[in-house]
């Protein structure tokens, strides 16, 4: 576990209530692949007590910089999406297991901020389509290349949800299936998969967390074999198939 | 007694009071490989129970707007995987290993120990009467002073290393049961586990975490840390091991100067694990200036 | 349960939930004269013993990082004297009058509300078992079970007016306490009183207050009086009154989900007596955005 | 009691830990009397849990400004400090009794901080002749008008206390004498006035205060009468006599 000092290069809202704040870290970058996430000090004093959990969305090895792009919810996230270019954050990182990126043709599949780290794994592999669903378009993560859009409100691409887009689309084409967003999403778009191909399916899991380091057991995962996976160590993409669905519940664990 | 950093418990000299507490370390692999275990005198394995324990059901975490909600539920692979495969990884750690241990039944307390015996890792153990996250035993346990010295003895007649037991401050008499521990022959008494606490979402009416309540810390409460420490320590012969709410350097000369003997960091290392030796450095600046 | 603004207690309706905490508004003299008690629905006056008071050696107040100290240790003018000019001057406050009582004895609680009896200002009394800033009495008997039975028992026989039993968290188990006070006839408990806390001035090794540990409010607390309130909510079937740890209007909607009937505003009052409507248009807007 | 915002108008350091505020509050500055304090929010959340006391050392009708002069000490006063112009601050006040001003000649006797309202008090009687004592020069408040000063390293004015001033002065020439500083050093002026002049002396108190308007009792100064007295509304000035010396301690009450 790293955890160093990082400057604030860059910070913007990309739409609203949507932020992207660029760090300059090369050694952190040097080692970081696509779905793995870092733990971002939001003060430098004790409160809040934990730190935030965010994806890797972009790297720039040759100039060192990462970038992270996130919904401003609660006091952590507004804090740091006021940060000005300077500030220094104590990041922790690269943490957890990324996508297995040795398969060829790519189909990412994400809603909400679920897509923001579909630029850093699309540039990873060799070719990549990317489904993107959300509320309406301000809600829409930039992914950087091309992508099929499905909106709840019809105000970008289609009218509907991401599942929709996966109608008539041969699955089996594909060596790989990314997943990322909401828990109810990822379930939709796990039980479209084929039996058959549900091996390809990788998911990145989102839990509450309190160290990000393996330390404290915070961020339970239900597993299909039973008992629970650590989000921060064992994931947090793992296949789909370690997930046993059916105790995930509606929401954020 | 002037402040100073130098620290000793169990006929043990070290040279700093810091340990870590459990829960927030893991096993000490993860930081024993980061290196980041030099300037710690010791830490606290997560407890461990006779068999493996899952733990409760997420979400176990929750963060209030000034402390940490946790409600892991003794989540630990077991005494013999502990044994066989953790404590070995810990054989060579720069700072001394305690195990937590915790039971559901009180004669489980006895069968961990039995089990853990078998290691010559660990220095020596902490009772874990209090944790708040467990339906059965634990901060049950810990409230009621009979229990607390029944506990105490199967333990003591288990074990010829040294022991501290990990009191409660949510009930009964902490004063109160820390006399017991002392005279069921407990060598230390560790002051105290995290505080129950509840956040809800008013819009639902329901509970963040599964279980309702958690254990709650935060740097808020080292004052009612600072009390029970200075209470336990006015009261009883054995060295009382200050833990929770610790964050700066004058926070551990604070909680010394109220008698503790040793101090623990929970949150404080979940959160960034370089505030031991970050402490570690305030502590010497101040008593330099001092 | 909708989360709503009006509450109710003791048969009477009010337009919001919020009373003013024992002890920090003194007798409501003065936040009368400032024209701020328009906003509450009541305030519980400071606690009132059967002979006047003159309270602990200062200091009586420290400051600590994320709360506030204090040891008044219950000065008051005494009984005779409320009822003769302090109660007088509240007859046409704008809110309901809540009398707050404390006593060295059992015996004395019984004698204080024979005194109290004789004025018609007030709507019924808080009945004190939790002061940690005395020597005799206060925290002790609300740690008792047995006690809080007695006194309520007592104070029961001496009063058609309804009252609440507030009780402590510091020892004890809160929630007995609670089923007891129900069992002898309260009319409702106030969950809770301060935490024990204690600040050390690390380089002399003395407590900064001049008692040493005093009563600790921090909004920090929060989460440990949503657990304290939840749990005796389920527990007994009289009304819950929360007190400790809120500053925002958002806080006052978590303990009234935690089944709080009204929450009192004790340190954010002392800090700004404009808390009380602030934390009321807090509360409107969020739940009209809800 | 008044709770207003008060804006920052001017803030700097008057020498080395000690810094000078100026607020705007016409309303407020209208009520103040010398020997009054105000309760200032150092920030508008809930932490610190209490207000800072500042007792007012100058005050213009003119322009409607009243000014503070504080030591840097902890939190509080060192978040005050770094306020720029235009910062707002709740401050309530003006709070307690100030010194009654009715007689002509005045002494003034301060030490350290304790100077603070002297100002204030100099411009509202007839004559005052101040004396100062510190520990060196640069921890002698200015007081506006002349001083005869007393540090206890020499630097500046005689070399001793402020008592030392004292002495040979025709205490008896003064209708009244204003004392404010230390408790050891306010102790010894008291002592060093004789008998049948104490009556004049009005000592200003300070303490920790809950919440400067009379609610908590956490001010208590031990009182000559038995019992206590609440700093905040008897006080901050009371004369010598009201107060118990022998059981004021070494220190802070
Ligand atoms: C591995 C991982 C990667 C993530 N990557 C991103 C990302 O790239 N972009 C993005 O917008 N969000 C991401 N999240 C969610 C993000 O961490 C939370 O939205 C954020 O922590 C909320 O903090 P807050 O203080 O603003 O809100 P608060 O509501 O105050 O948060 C309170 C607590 O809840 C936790 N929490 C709240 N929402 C979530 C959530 N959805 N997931 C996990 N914990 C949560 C926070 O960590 C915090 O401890 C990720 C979460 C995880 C676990
Ligand atoms: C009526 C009155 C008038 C005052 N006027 C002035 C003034 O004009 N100039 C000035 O420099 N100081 C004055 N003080 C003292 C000043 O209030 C404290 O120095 C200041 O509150 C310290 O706050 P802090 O956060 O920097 O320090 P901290 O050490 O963090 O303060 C912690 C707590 O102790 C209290 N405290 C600390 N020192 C004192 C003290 N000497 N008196 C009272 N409470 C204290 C604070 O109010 C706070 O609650 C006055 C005090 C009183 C009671
Ligand atoms: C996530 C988490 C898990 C914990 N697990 C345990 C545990 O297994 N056994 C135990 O005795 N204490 C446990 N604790 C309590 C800590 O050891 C410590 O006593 C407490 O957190 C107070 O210290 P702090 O304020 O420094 O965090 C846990 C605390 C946290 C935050
Ligand atoms: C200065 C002070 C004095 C208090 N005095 C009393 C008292 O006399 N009687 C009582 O029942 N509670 C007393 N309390 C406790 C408060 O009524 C209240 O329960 C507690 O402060 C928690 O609420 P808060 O967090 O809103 O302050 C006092 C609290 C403070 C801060
Ligand atoms: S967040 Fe602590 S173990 Fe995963
Ligand atoms: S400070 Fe509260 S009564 Fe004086």
């Amino acid at each position: 576990m790293k955890d160093r000092d990082c400057r604030v290069e860059s910070c913007s809202f990309e739409c609203p209530g949507i932020c992207r704040i660029g760090f300059s870290c090369p050694a952190l970058v040097e080692e970081a692949g696509p779905g793995q996430f870092v733990m971002v000090e939001v003060s430098d004093g004790p409160l809040p007590a934990a730190r935030r959990p965010f994806t890797l969305s972009s790297v720039s090895k040759s100039k060192g910089i990462f970038e992270i792009v996130f919904e401003v919810k609660g006091p952590g996230t507004s804090s740091l999406a006021s940060s000005a270019p300077g500030r220094s954050c104590r990041v922790m990182g690269p943490l957890g297991r990324g996508y297995e990126t040795s398969a060829d043709r790519w189909l990412l599949v994400g809603g909400g901020l679920g897509a923001a780290g579909f630029p850093f794994l699309a540039a990873s592999v060799r070719s990549a389509r990317v489904l993107l669903g959300a509320s309406c378009s301000d809600a829409l993560v930039r992914t950087g290349g091309e992508a099929e859009y499905a909106t709840e409100d019809g105000s970008a691409g289609r009218r509907g949800l991401v599942t929709d887009l996966l109608d008539g689309l041969d699955l089996a084409s594909f060596d790989a299936i990314a997943v990322c967003g909401p828990t109810p999403m990822m379930k939709a778009v796990v039980e479209a998969v084929p039996d058959d191909l549900r091996p390809r399916v990788q998911v990145s899991l989102e839990s509450r967390m309190g160290c990000g380091w393996g330390a404290c057991g915070g961020c339970a995962i239900p597993a299909s074999a039973g008992g629970y996976l650590k989000c921060c160590v064992d994931g947090p993409v793992v296949t789909a198939q370690a997930v046993d669905w059916s105790r995930m519940g509606g929401g954020l664990v | 007694m002037k402040p100073r950093i130098e620290a000793s418990l169990w006929g043990r000299d070290f040279g700093n009071p810091l340990m870590l507490a459990s829960g927030t370390c893991g096993y000490g692999t993860e930081l024993l490989e980061a290196g980041l275990l030099g300037d710690a005198a010791a830490l606290v394995t997560k407890a461990t129970t006779a068999r493996p324990r899952e733990g409760n059901a997420p979400p176990r975490i929750a963060d209030t707007r000034f402390g940490l909600l946790n409600s892991i539920g003794l989540a630990n692979p077991g005494a013999e995987q502990v044994v066989e495969s953790l404590l070995p990884e810990m054989a060579f750690a720069p700072c001394a290993v305690i195990v937590n241990v915790a039971g559901e039944t009180l004669e489980e307390y006895r069968r961990v120990v039995g089990i853990l015996e078998r290691s010559e890792v660990h220095v020596g153990y902490e009772i874990n009467v209090s944790c708040p996250n467990v339906s059965a035993g634990g901060m049950a346990f810990g409230t009621d002073p009979a229990c607390v010295a029944e506990i105490t003895r199967l333990v003591r007649s288990s074990t010829g290393r040294p022991f501290s037991v990990k009191l409660t401050p949510n009930g009964g008499d902490i004063v109160e049961a820390a006399k017991m521990a002392e005279g069921e022959g407990a060598d230390a008494v560790t002051v105290c586990n995290t505080f129950l606490g509840m956040k809800l979402d008013w819009r639902t009416g329901r509970p963040v975490l599964s279980r309702g309540a958690g254990g709650y810390s935060s740097p808020a409460l080292l004052p009612l840390v600072t009390a029970r420490v200075w209470q336990v320590a006015s009261a009883v012969g054995i060295p009382v091991i200050a833990s929770g709410g610790v964050w700066w350097g004058e926070d551990v000369l604070e909680l010394r100067a109220a008698g503790a003997s040793m101090v623990q960091l929970g949150t404080a290392v979940l959160r960034r694990p370089s505030r031991i030796s970050e402490i570690l450095l305030e502590m010497r600046t101040l008593l330099e200036g001092s």
